[in-house]
């Protein structure tokens, strides 16, 4: 049932864009018919290259998004543990924080090379912020009270951090991580552009210079079919895991 | 009514800049109640993607290969007349102290953009020399991080153009080869068949205003150049060289009917292109010289 | 033997803790008593650490320190047993039996594996009671901790903390509003007013004065209506 | 003392930059030296060309990300107010969520032109989600005694939302908005990539093309610290206005 | 009038309220009390309508209630004037004069500004009594409201809700665990145990039978120590 009215939208949309499609009123050269799509599907299907670009760029997104995870949350501990160290990162986090990733391949080739050190780069920093800074928020947001309980029971640093900081910070850091996610898995466009020669991001790009807008649809869906099931995925694995403890973080 | 019309300046298009700064346009369109709007929208596919839209009339300069591309797609662009063909202004550029001949490129990294007329200039000289594209190391990259890519020593030649290619010389970058006599990369000014059709009146006036500019510029060739170095942010010496490399034109003529053939036919070699389209009717007979 | 000597702590402008002298832990159990929102639970952070003061000194051999706060203060990602073993320090971390023995002291046998959101206000009070003796204090300070319990659940801990201060040579520091609580089990009782101890009462011979009742009530009467105002400076 | 923290690094970065120019190590195509793009700002900044280009900048990421923050509200309400809704979006939004704006700009420009509802798209679609997840999770985490209360005082929706549910995602929104902010900044590129004429992000695009190293940083240096400054002002503005009642988001 | 009837509410495995039937509120001021987890609190949000229950009738022409919690449940973004001001109905919203008499009535005049992190234990609690009146509810539900108080403040409280129980025809249901302020301030009692009532003594002239103390020991007593298991099924 729940499963079934998240369905209701996505097939209105498809059904709307047969519609458009049909009616002729939009060049099917911008807006390919969902037939046509389902064609050139059918046939990168065929030919491998869907599923070796579906697989490339799921290695590169994890890879990426792992060490981005690894690095912000080194960060914030970083951060969150001395406050000297957050002033002195703080204007260099920002800036970066700032500036377009893309703006910066020159720089990032100069410095990681056109290997996919590079295209790591761009996917860290993509989605790394997110992460970061909910993670960074939520572990400065201890209850005083439990900080209070924590000196008096003389906890050491490292339980202090495991039972009464980190607990308390989970539901920031899992909003960070899943807004992360998406980011990192929207970089791949980006990352692809530089010495890619497969991947999702390197499909949709190539095709959209050839101009093969059936091609980019399928590129397109799959991105988002396939984060979207991933997202599904990891939202249901933390309510199972984490339910007891979180109440708040799964709706009822 | 308004005329949309895209604005695009590089590698050196001065014609277009004359145009835009001179209001010539602006002024030919004021005699048919039209005004006239001006786009910052440089790539081919987004030109061609606004063209089909119906957000742009006018795509002012593309490439051959994005016209045919588009055309293969579905996305009738036709073209209004000549642009250049600047076959000086694409070069294979190797890195200093590396490659400085083609057949020295064997086994070598190469990198740049896929698909486009540097893409089929390499493909050309290889050929030229008895090799294939698989001789060597083909890198996917846009001219910006090639250039940069050449410049750290990352790769051993680089498919340049335009200032790119003056700047990586001065780094002590070697030419390999440029276009010429291996592909001749034609600009045009396009539009699409829905406005050839329905006014007919806007394209004559587009070509009016286009060939009073090229007037100008030869009169005041001094003058253009000027204003084309400021326009692109170079300097003058540079300006004059991309001018010279530039070779304007402002109708096609039938040498290019090969030209494009040969074009089509290394896309579709290359799987860029799906299928053939009738390029004799994808030029407007405005566009074509008169002899 | 903690000894605070001319301590003064101001939250903004109000002086909460104003020039207050006293030594405590000479006695096994003192007990202090005081209106609401004299002071009483700053003075106990201060004793404990968990405050500083503005002026003063603080003279104590810090001994081990455990303290049960005015709320139970239990972590809500944690299960019972969790929230104890937090005090247990990291050598006998693997031991349920104490956990299990302090459990019963309370008389919540049993509860391990609720979480907080799952007890009843005086569980989670005895909860918090049974995580200070966990920690194996020499000093416990206890602020109202029997306040949410029942008269029959409130006596049978009483005897508990009496017989445990008899056992363990355990010095306790007890807030409480139950004069006859503070009658039954300490040994000296301290009456706050305004941030100040005002009035120290002895136990000899099992016995407190038969006057101190009503000179407490006085003591207390003097501050309604405007303890608020009396510390402002 | 803070601020002179905080400035370290920069100067550190900035002293290691010139080091690395003069030693000539590097191309200075691909890495100019400070004072050549200082130069290279002076002279921008006196054609009118660089403030022209903050100007446009900031009035189109201000639009941008204003509308970003208005509508992720208006989704966290709706996603928060009823679960049918929540179901019904959550594909769509996911979807959104997962797919590089820059693969859509067929779409975007078969939708919205190519004037400058498409950069504002751009922009809206590269930071609505960190404020649109932030708010919802934070509304979703209202602690179930303050809702209880609600009930036994009997509160309307409105009061109920103004006085418990708003107050206490605060934080998450705060974070949220932190988040989004740098995403629309960052996204000007992208923006401008599309039919602009003026802009930071057409600086560099331009500039790039044009092989211009220096105004390339020139144009990256001045959207980070613009990016910086405006957050910072950000984060003081709320630490002066919500301390009081939201002690855990300043640091002491 | 509010008659429970045959009420059963679980948590989980565990039966909190048993077959529960008792009508309510045909006194003025009826005391609950029972042992610490027997389910005071959750009968106390049955009636109030926060809970639902498993299965029986509750027969209440809904009035308007207000609830005294056994914890303050203030908003720690709002300062005292604010959240008292939550429970006044939009009408009368912008009346400073209500939240300052109802501050009066439980002597914590002049801290409107304050917020609830910057008061002690006891003040919050009486904030949340003031909260409660301000409603001003048909009846009234209070979860040991006077358990953090000092008996001065206490004594002071419970007349006040004498009083307002005389004046104006408000009917009171009291949790507490001090039996002689149950004795004091009701007019009937109650005695819970594991999630039914047991028994019910009734005011005359007064006084209640001399006996009930006795009785209602026996009938805590008899929980101790098993009430944990009693109740599972
Ligand atoms: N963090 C704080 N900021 C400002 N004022 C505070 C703070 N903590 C306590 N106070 C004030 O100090 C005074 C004493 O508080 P304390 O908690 O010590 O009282 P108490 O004696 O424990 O009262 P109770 O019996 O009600 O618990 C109160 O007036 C309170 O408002
Ligand atoms: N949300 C819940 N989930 C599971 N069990 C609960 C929950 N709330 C209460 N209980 C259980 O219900 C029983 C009764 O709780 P309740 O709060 O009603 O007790 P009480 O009589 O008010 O006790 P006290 O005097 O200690 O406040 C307890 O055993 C408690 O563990
Ligand atoms: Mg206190
Ligand atoms: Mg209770």
């Amino acid at each position: 049932m729940q499963r079934a009215k998240s369905l209701v939208m996505p097939l209105a949309i498809l059904m709307y864009w047969q519609l458009i499609a049909s009616s002729g009123l939009v060049s099917s050269y911008l807006l390919p018919a969902p037939e046509t799509v389902w064609t050139a599907a059918k046939s990168l299907y065929a030919s491998g290259i869907l599923s070796h670009s579906i697989l490339v760029s799921l290695s590169r997104v994890f890879q990426g998004f792992g060490i981005s995870c690894v690095l912000a949350f080194a960060l914030a501990l970083l951060v969150n543990g001395s406050r000297t160290v957050e002033q002195l990162l703080s204007a260099p986090l920002a800036l970066l924080r700032m500036i377009p990733p893309l703006a910066m391949t020159p720089l990032l080739i100069l410095w990681f090379g056109i290997g996919s050190t590079t295209q790591l780069a761009i996917i860290i920093l993509a989605s790394i912020f997110p992460v970061f800074l909910n993670t960074r928020d939520g572990l400065r947001r201890v209850d005083p009270s439990h900080q209070e309980l924590a000196r008096s029971l003389q906890l050491g640093r490292l339980r202090y951090f495991r039972w009464i900081v980190l607990p308390g910070a989970v539901p920031s850091i899992i909003t960070g991580v899943r807004v992360g996610f998406g980011y990192s898995w929207r970089a791949l466009i980006g990352a692809e552009l530089i010495a890619a020669s497969a991947g999702l991001g390197y499909l949709i790009i190539d095709s959209q210079e050839m101009m093969r807008t059936d091609d980019v649809m399928v590129g397109i869906l799959t991105i988002g079919m396939i984060g979207w099931l991933l997202d599904t995925l990891f939202d249901q694995l933390l309510c199972r895991k984490l339910s007891r403890r979180f109440p708040e973080i799964c709706r009822s | 009514e308004t005329l949309d019309i895209s604005y695009v300046r590089s590698p050196f298009n001065l014609q277009m800049i004359v145009m835009k700064e001179h209001g010539l346009l602006e002024s030919e369109m004021a005699k048919q109640n039209v005004d006239v709007k001006w786009h910052e929208i440089t790539s081919g596919s987004q030109q061609a993607q606004a063209l089909a839209s119906g957000d742009l009339d006018i795509a002012g300069v593309m490439n051959t290969a994005s016209v045919l591309m588009a055309n293969a797609a579905g996305n009738p662009v036709q073209i209004l007349a000549g642009v250049s063909r600047p076959t000086d202004t694409f070069a294979i550029v190797g890195a200093k102290g590396g490659p400085s001949t083609v057949a020295e490129l064997k086994g070598k990294k190469v990198a740049g953009p896929k698909g486009t007329v540097l893409h089929q200039t390499l493909v050309a000289a290889l050929v030229k020399e008895g090799m294939t594209i698989n001789d060597v190391e083909f890198i996917q990259m846009g001219i910006p991080q090639a250039f940069a890519a050449l410049q750290s020593g990352q790769i051993d030649a680089a498919l340049l153009a335009a200032g790119a290619i003056m700047n990586a010389q001065r780094e002590g970058a070697q030419t390999i080869t440029t276009a010429t006599g291996l592909t001749v990369p034609t600009l045009v000014m396009a539009t699409s068949e829905g406005v050839a059709h329905k006014h007919p009146e806007w394209i004559d006036a587009v070509i009016r205003a286009h060939d009073m500019a090229a007037r100008w510029i030869s009169e005041n060739k001094e003058q253009a150049i000027e204003l084309g170095a400021r326009q692109q942010g170079v300097s003058l010496a540079d300006a004059n060289t991309l001018y010279d490399w530039a070779h304007f034109t402002q109708r096609l003529d039938q040498s290019d009917i090969p030209n494009l053939q040969a074009e089509m036919s290394f896309m579709l070699d290359n799987d860029l292109m799906r299928k053939p389209v009738n390029i004799e009717a994808i030029i407007l007979p405005q566009a074509m010289q008169a002899n | 033997m903690t000894i605070l000597k001319n301590i003064t702590r101001r939250f903004g402008d109000q002086v909460v803790i104003n020039d207050l002298t006293v030594e405590l832990g000479s006695h096994p159990v003192t007990a202090l008593v005081g209106a609401s929102g004299c002071g009483k639970s700053t003075l106990l952070r201060i004793v404990a650490g968990l405050l500083t003061c503005d002026s003063g000194v603080i003279d104590a051999n810090h001994k081990n320190m455990a303290v049960v706060f005015q709320e139970p203060r239990l972590l809500p990602w944690l299960d019972v047993r969790e929230n104890l073993a937090l005090a247990l320090s990291r050598a006998h971390n693997s031991d349920p039996q104490c956990i299990q023995h302090a459990l019963g002291q309370v008389h919540l046998a049993g509860i391990e594996q609720k979480f907080p959101r799952e007890l009843s206000g005086g569980m989670a009070q005895r909860v918090s009671i049974a995580r200070a003796l966990l920690q194996k204090p020499d000093i416990l300070l206890m602020d109202e901790p029997f306040a949410a319990l029942d008269a029959i659940t409130r006596s049978e801990l009483q005897q508990m903390l009496i017989s445990l201060v008899a056992q363990e040579s355990l010095q306790c520091l007890f807030v409480t509003h139950d004069l006859n609580e503070a009658e039954l089990i300490s040994n000296r009782l301290l009456v706050m007013h305004a941030g100040k101890i005002v009035a120290s009462f002895v136990k000899r011979d099992g016995q407190y004065p038969c006057s101190m009742s009503a000179d407490i009530h006085q003591y207390l009467n003097q501050s309604l209506g405007h303890n608020e105002n009396l510390s402002h400076h």
